[in-house]
């Protein structure tokens, strides 16, 4: 608070600024795209490391387009949940509880009530209910992690017990299986040789990638999730958006009910075990931070792919799910050493 | 506009504060660390909510809930924290809150248009609206802050601190902006601690003191800073620097040696001493490196060369450990994120570096513990008293006092100090300048790090000049004025 | 006084085992509490399995049933054993998440003085148990690999296929046995293998994968119908039909199926869900001193074992009222 | 204010200071001594009433020694690991991999090979051979954690995928039988009328009371995980720490592998299915603060207790799981917000 010096000051920043600047030429916008593209380049390879791998095992019954196909099938419903789980993460939280909310919906959407309901009326009064005990699932965790201030792990650890629990009352334990002939028609057909569930990955990722990349609701996850107090200062309700991511990622679980009912034509309690393990794996392989602040769907997607590749190259192979277990663990712990390793020479140079 | 009254006593930050602005005026906030002035502000943008007083705009008494209200009503802030997201664009991050969109779409050629507009109108056109922000100097983040302002249809523009990290030709162009709107009739909250800014744009001051208001709209240009320092202090004083002791030089072995450091890219070729009972300065600019020879020296970053020696002792590279058996002890500059455990009890934070002092077999006795460090606090003289208080609830010049008593415990043979009277008000400093020197005088080799040229100097018996990461010069503190070292750093930085 | 209901106990149907349509057994007695504690019902055949001993022992009037959750972790089914020993139960029918797990604590129920009935998963100590109910695991893979073998006949290109359960289940294991046993007696083995985990969604997933392994099966055989469900689920969606596949376990749903006639599904090996029911009547004889009155012997035996027959379209009829709702 | 520069600086500090004060006055030594009881009080209370519950329901089969030794040998395996997680968690991670390094230690201490060498020379080897694959894993989950700088939550998630599928290739999914007789023997014992596995527990939970509260290398914990980078700075060596956190947890895992070895007289790779989650659960609501720098092992297992209490309630009175696990949801969230609340109100008085 002396007035001498004062003159000093400024002139003492012109150094770091330059320095900074010259520092800094780098990491511009083309640089930043290297990173990112650079990442996903990565991912891209070790997804052609394990297409090789398939080849020279399994030759023509993994180069194959039905090959491709199952491999999609098998990725569509955990796909679909990583990409509700990418959002939440992004936004700086976390969500253990979409398996349950899974089987939680895929019962609720199949109880003989519904069925019958969608029997007389719109085999998409199904779908709906699933939206519907997903979406309002992911209420209570949003409202419960916002305004009670719940930490996300515990909160939604809360929701994994409970809404499996109540999958199980309901369902009294027993697989529910689908005599809604409708539906089991819709999602039979396959548009250009392509299933409807792989569609609705397709779809369901592109506008994940879309509402983060191109929306201000995107742009507003990654301030939410980098910078909560910078968020809230210019103005958004972080509350309100946190609410909103988790019921987005419950609205994914029940799309992913919806596919897993088609595919399997039952709803049962014991639907999307373990979910929340290789969703959250899946989008930290993809490059998304766990901390929040930065996602990317696209890194999502490869890195489903990737684990659904890794057991379909397993399963060709005759290969135990245990052998598959352990290579997954140490695929995640590499994926991440070399990312860090990425970033931290990005870094230095 | 006029008459704005807000009262705040939930942490009692402000206890009945007025301030009122009129249009087209730069009004400028003064007060000491921790006098209100931060929080003041945020009142006003709602991003706090007060618990008693009213806002008066134009007028009308408003209700301002949420900071969307508040930028409705024209008030744009620019916070002392910088309030950014690194990993946005720059053209995001101005707009963040009000995206250019179109139906929830963003629309980002328009936004990098607009935000290239508003940088250039801020001097700053070079700057990429595409670039991350997180990519960016302080500098540059603190321009993209103010296009951030300057984005909303702004009335009352509130600036904290705005050029904590500006160099004099931003500076400059700071005032200029800020004229151009207060000719356009915009109201200019300013709250600097540099008093001749403050006489440069303002017009007229209210000064903070303890969360009250106790002076308002003293004329800016003629009000004596003498009086100015006695109202935020409540006593008229400058910095008091304990005396010199006079003794011979450089007598004996140094205790602290350092030999050609240097860290990758940051630094290099650094070298120093210090002997026992000696106060040594780093000065320079902020961001010269000097913070980092510190922390590479005490083993908390790499040394890409160099040896460091205490005692005749070399030390093991990038050891913390090895450096604080060795007996250096570190003040680091962000005590709160660096120097403290904020949860918890004063006398862990004291006995955190010794605890095997008060350990037999490692179990710990937390009786001896809590005497001891409630000696050494009582003889710092930290207030309020009692060693189980959380640290966090102490003030930031006790807070300080906490981190020395550590190494005062560890009886430490080195001592570096970076910026230690940063955020410590003015009477604090004095008695941190007086313990200081009083450690040197036990035979401590004491290293200090400022800002503050005027500390450096006064404090140290030999100064060092740092520039862009080397020593530039070296010599007694006597012997070199501000202006030398000024023109030093400068030199250092054209060369 | 519950007589009537008595007949409807399937297990006269399929099991064969105590066979008593009236008669003194099932005349009320002295006041029976019983112990009943089985793995979780994650699953169809498990779930029937609680639901059959629970309706059992509701025909009974001087039955009282304990039945605290399911349960597949150990360490909470043994203390649900404890407590039972702690309330002195009369008799306690286990049927154990993992027979070898539960053995200590059933040994110490019948040191106690608590007869254990020990259902479907075998304890590795003879003395742990008063009576075993065993489902015929390894039976049932012999039943299913000699229906595989009829089908096949001896063409030695002949692919073979196996979904199995929970591989580390001694049960898999056993029925993986019966199966490659009964096959190699025709020369045929097994060409392709997976395991699912007994759910739906499992066996969906481990048939998408094996069906893309094998691009042609002559036989398959899924050990659970449960999982089944999934199976089918899945060679719908790869539109595959080329080969006949046997079920396992016996759900009224597979039993359907093969009734339709249009399906891949042509066969089931049943695996008596009922083993819990008789388990409590067993339990409940034992208590009451009451003996097997088709048999000559005056108590209870020691095991019995169970018959895992192949139902196929010409028998279906016979087995499907008896057959659990998955 | 005084004038005289020395003494003033002090008084400008003044007024705040003792606005400080008062609102401090309250948290010092008995305050916090009474928070923290406080918390323990609300467990007590908790588990208080659900005693109450139980004996209202259950009668004498609740209140009854024979009951409570149940109650206690069921929470001792979970307790265990639930000691070893309140370490991790204070010093600022998590462990998700402890289920599954239970399951390994189990199979690994009664393989063939370890059980001939148990009968050869004694049954501890079985015990060593526990402990050591506990640590051995927990070295390998600090290593990566502390040296790879891979987030806690992703290593222990791979740690989770990899030990348990390592478990499944040793025991080839077979459950191994314990023949060793020593250690069967040595297991039976019941010291005072209280089983073995109850006295380790309780053992494991003082040792962990004093390791926590009494020495350094507690006090050293709490530093780390409430201030990484000022730990640090005070000279202590947080990387070296935060391995010993993991071996920590990965020995108790291990010592929870030999009770529930001794218990099952078995090992197998199913064992300890979901620790992770009842462990952190535990912890969680007995007060230790999910981001690290406070902990409490009272509060473990007080927690722990409520979790066990919990099922034997509802298993004396034939409640069904699934209204069990919808229970346990409610709980955890109603304890979280009531802690939310006290915090809170205890800060604002
Ligand atoms: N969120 C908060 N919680 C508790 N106390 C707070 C909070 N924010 C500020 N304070 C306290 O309120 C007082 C005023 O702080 P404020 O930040 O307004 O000071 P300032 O005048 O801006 O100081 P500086 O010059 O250091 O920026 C200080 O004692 C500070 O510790
Ligand atoms: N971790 C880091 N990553 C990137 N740049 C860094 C890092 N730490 C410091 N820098 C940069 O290195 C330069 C030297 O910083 P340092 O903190 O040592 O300077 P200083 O002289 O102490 O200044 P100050 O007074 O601001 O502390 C600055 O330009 C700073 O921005
Ligand atoms: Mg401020
Ligand atoms: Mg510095």
């Amino acid at each position: 608070m002396s007035d001498t010096p004062t003159t000093s000051a400024p002139a003492a920043d012109t150094a770091r600024v330059e320095r900074e600047a010259r520092r800094d030429d780098r990491p511009g916008r083309l640089a930043l795209l290297r990173s990112s593209t650079g990442h996903n380049l990565g991912l891209i390879v070790a997804l052609g490391l394990l297409c090789v791998v398939g080849v020279i095992t399994a030759g023509d019954r993994f180069a194959d387009i039905d090959n491709a196909m199952t491999i999609l099938r098998l990725a569509a419903v955990i796909g679909v949940v990583s990409i509700g789980m990418t959002f939440v993460i992004t936004g700086g939280g976390i969500d253990l509880s979409v398996g349950a909310i899974v089987a939680l919906s895929s019962v609720w959407c199949t109880t003989i009530a519904t069925q019958t309901m969608a029997n007389d009326n719109h085999w998409l009064v199904m779908v709906g209910a699933a939206v519907l005990v997903g979406g309002g699932c992911g209420l209570v965790n949003g409202l419960l992690i916002a305004y009670g201030g719940v930490v996300p792990f515990i909160a939604t650890l809360a929701m994994l017990a409970s809404a499996r629990g109540l999958a199980e009352i309901i369902s009294e334990r027993r697989t529910q299986i689908v005599s809604v002939p409708a539906f089991s028609d819709a999602f039979a057909k396959e548009p250009l040789g392509i299933p409807i569930i792989v569609w609705i990955f397709i779809l369901v990722s592109a506008i994940g990638w879309v509402l983060l990349n191109r929306t201000t609701f995107g742009r507003r996850t990654l301030a939410v999730g980098g910078n909560p107090e910078a968020a809230r200062l210019a103005g958004i309700d972080v509350k309100r958006h946190t609410v909103l991511l988790y019921v987005l990622v419950g609205v994914c679980c029940g799309i992913a009910a919806i596919m897993l009912v088609s595919r399997t034509t039952t709803g049962s309690s014991t639907h999307g075990l373990l979910y929340e393990l290789d969703a959250i794996a899946a989008v930290v392989i993809g490059g998304t931070l766990l901390s929040g602040g930065r996602g990317t769907i696209i890194g999502t997607v490869l890195g489903v792919l990737i684990f659904t590749t890794l057991s379909n190259v397993f399963a060709l192979n005759n290969l135990s799910v245990s052998a598959q277990s352990v290579v997954k663990g140490l695929i995640i712990v590499v994926a991440v050493l070399l990312q860090q390793r990425l970033a931290r020479r990005s870094d230095v140079t | 506009m006029r008459g704005i009254t807000k009262r705040f006593p939930g942490v009692l930050a402000l206890g009945g504060v007025d301030l009122d602005v009129r249009r087209g005026e730069v009004h400028c906030l003064l007060g000491q660390n921790g006098a209100g002035k931060s929080t003041l502000i945020k009142v006003l943008s709602a991003s706090y909510q007060p618990d008693e007083g009213e806002i008066v705009w134009d007028g009308e008494s408003v209700r301002l809930t949420t900071p969307v209200a508040a930028m409705k009503r024209g008030i744009s802030t620019i916070y002392q924290e910088l309030d950014l997201v690194p990993g946005l664009t720059v053209a995001e991050n101005v707009f963040l809150g009000h995206e250019v969109s179109a139906g929830g779409f963003t629309r980002r050629g328009e936004a990098a248009d607009r935000s290239r507009k508003l940088l250039t109108r801020l001097g700053h056109g070079e700057i990429d609206p595409g670039r991350l922000v997180g990519d960016l100097s302080p500098a540059g983040q603190q321009i993209v802050s103010m296009a951030r302002a300057l984005s909303h249809d702004t009335r009352l523009l509130v600036l904290d601190e705005p050029t904590a990290a500006l160099d004099q030709e931003e500076v400059r162009n700071l005032f200029r902006v800020i004229r151009d709107l207060s000719a356009e009739g915009v109201a200019i909250i300013y709250i600097s601690h540099r008093l001749e800014e403050i006489r440069e744009i303002g017009d007229r001051i209210t000064v903070l003191k303890d969360g009250r208001t106790v002076a308002t709209g003293l004329p800016a240009r003629e009000t004596p800073t003498a009086d100015l320092i006695r109202l935020m202090t409540g006593r008229s004083i400058e910095y008091v620097f304990p005396p010199r002791p006079e003794r011979p030089r450089d007598t004996g072995t140094p205790v602290l040696e350092v030999r050609g450091l240097a860290g990758a890219g940051r630094f290099r070729d650094v070298d120093l001493t210090v002997h026992a009972g000696e106060i040594v300065g780093l000065a320079g600019l902020v961001g010269s490196g000097r913070s980092e020879i510190l922390e590479t020296l005490y083993g908390a970053r790499r040394a890409s060369a160099g040896t460091v020696t205490v005692d005749g002792r070399k030390l093991r590279r990038g050891s913390v450990r090895a450096a604080v058996a060795a007996g250096i002890g570190l003040c680091p500059e962000e005590r709160k994120s660096q120097g403290l455990l904020l949860d918890q009890a004063v006398y862990r934070n004291v006995t955190v570096s010794s605890l095997s002092r008060f350990a037999k077999g490692g179990f710990l006795d937390s009786g001896a513990e809590r005497r001891r460090a409630g000696e050494l606090t009582e003889s710092l003289d930290v207030r309020p008293e009692g060693v189980d208080r959380a640290v966090r609830t102490l003030s930031g010049g006790n807070q300080q006092k906490v981190v020395l008593a550590r190494w005062l415990l560890r009886e430490c043979r080195v001592l570096l100090l970076d910026e230690p009277t940063r955020g410590v008000d003015v009477g604090a400093r004095t008695e941190i300048y007086n313990l200081v020197r009083r450690l040197a005088d036990d035979g401590v080799a004491v290293l200090v790090v400022s800002s503050e040229v005027e500390e450096v100097l006064g404090l140290s018996d030999r100064v060092l000049v740092i520039s862009d990461g080397t020593v530039v010069h070296e010599g007694p503190a006597t012997d070199i004025d501000e202006s030398g070292v000024l023109d030093l750093v400068m030199e250092g930085d054209v060369a | 006084a519950c007589t009537s209901n008595a007949r409807e106990d399937s297990s006269s149907d399929s099991g064969g085992t105590s066979n008593a349509d009236k008669g003194s057994n099932d005349e009320a007695g002295d006041k029976v509490v019983i112990g009943f504690s089985a793995p979780a019902a994650d699953h169809g055949w498990m779930a029937a399995i609680t639901n059959a001993a629970k309706d059992t022992a509701d025909n009974y009037s001087d039955v009282e049933l304990r039945v605290p959750a399911g349960t597949n972790d150990v360490n909470l089914q043994i203390s649900q054993v404890e407590t039972f020993i702690n309330d002195g139960v009369d008799a306690i029918v286990l049927l154990p998440f993992d027979g070898a797990a539960m053995t200590p604590v059933a040994l110490k129920a019948m040191q106690a003085g608590i007869p254990v009935i020990n259902v479907d998963r075998e304890f590795d100590d003879p003395n742990a148990a008063r009576v075993t109910v065993l489902g015929d695991n390894y039976g049932m893979g012999v039943s299913a690999g000699q229906y595989v073998c009829e089908q096949v006949g001896d063409d030695k290109n002949a692919v073979v296929a196996e979904i199995a359960g929970i591989d580390s289940l001694p049960l898999t294991q056993d029925r993986s046995q019966g199966f490659k046993d009964a096959l190699a007696e025709c020369g045929q083995n097994v060409d392709n293998r997976v395991a699912a985990d007994f759910t739906v969604e499992g066996g969906e997933k481990a048939a998408s994968n094996l069906l893309q392994a094998a691009p042609k099966i002559d036989a398959l055989w899924n050990h659970d119908d449960d999982q089944g469900v999934g199976v089918l689920a899945a060679i719908k969606n790869a539109g595959r039909d080329e080969f006949v596949m046997v079920g396992g376990a016996g759900s009224a749903n597979a039993m359907r199926e093969i009734k339709s006639g249009n399906s891949v599904l042509k066969a089931t090996v049943i695996y008596p869900s009922t083993q819990g029911a008789d388990g409590i009547k067993l339990a409940r004889l034992l208590v009451q001193g009451k003996s097997m009155s088709d048999l000559v012997e005056v108590e209870v035996p020691r095991t019995i074992q169970l018959f895992a027959p192949v139902v196929t379209e010409d028998n279906v009829d016979d087995y499907l009222p008896s057959a659990f709702e998955s």
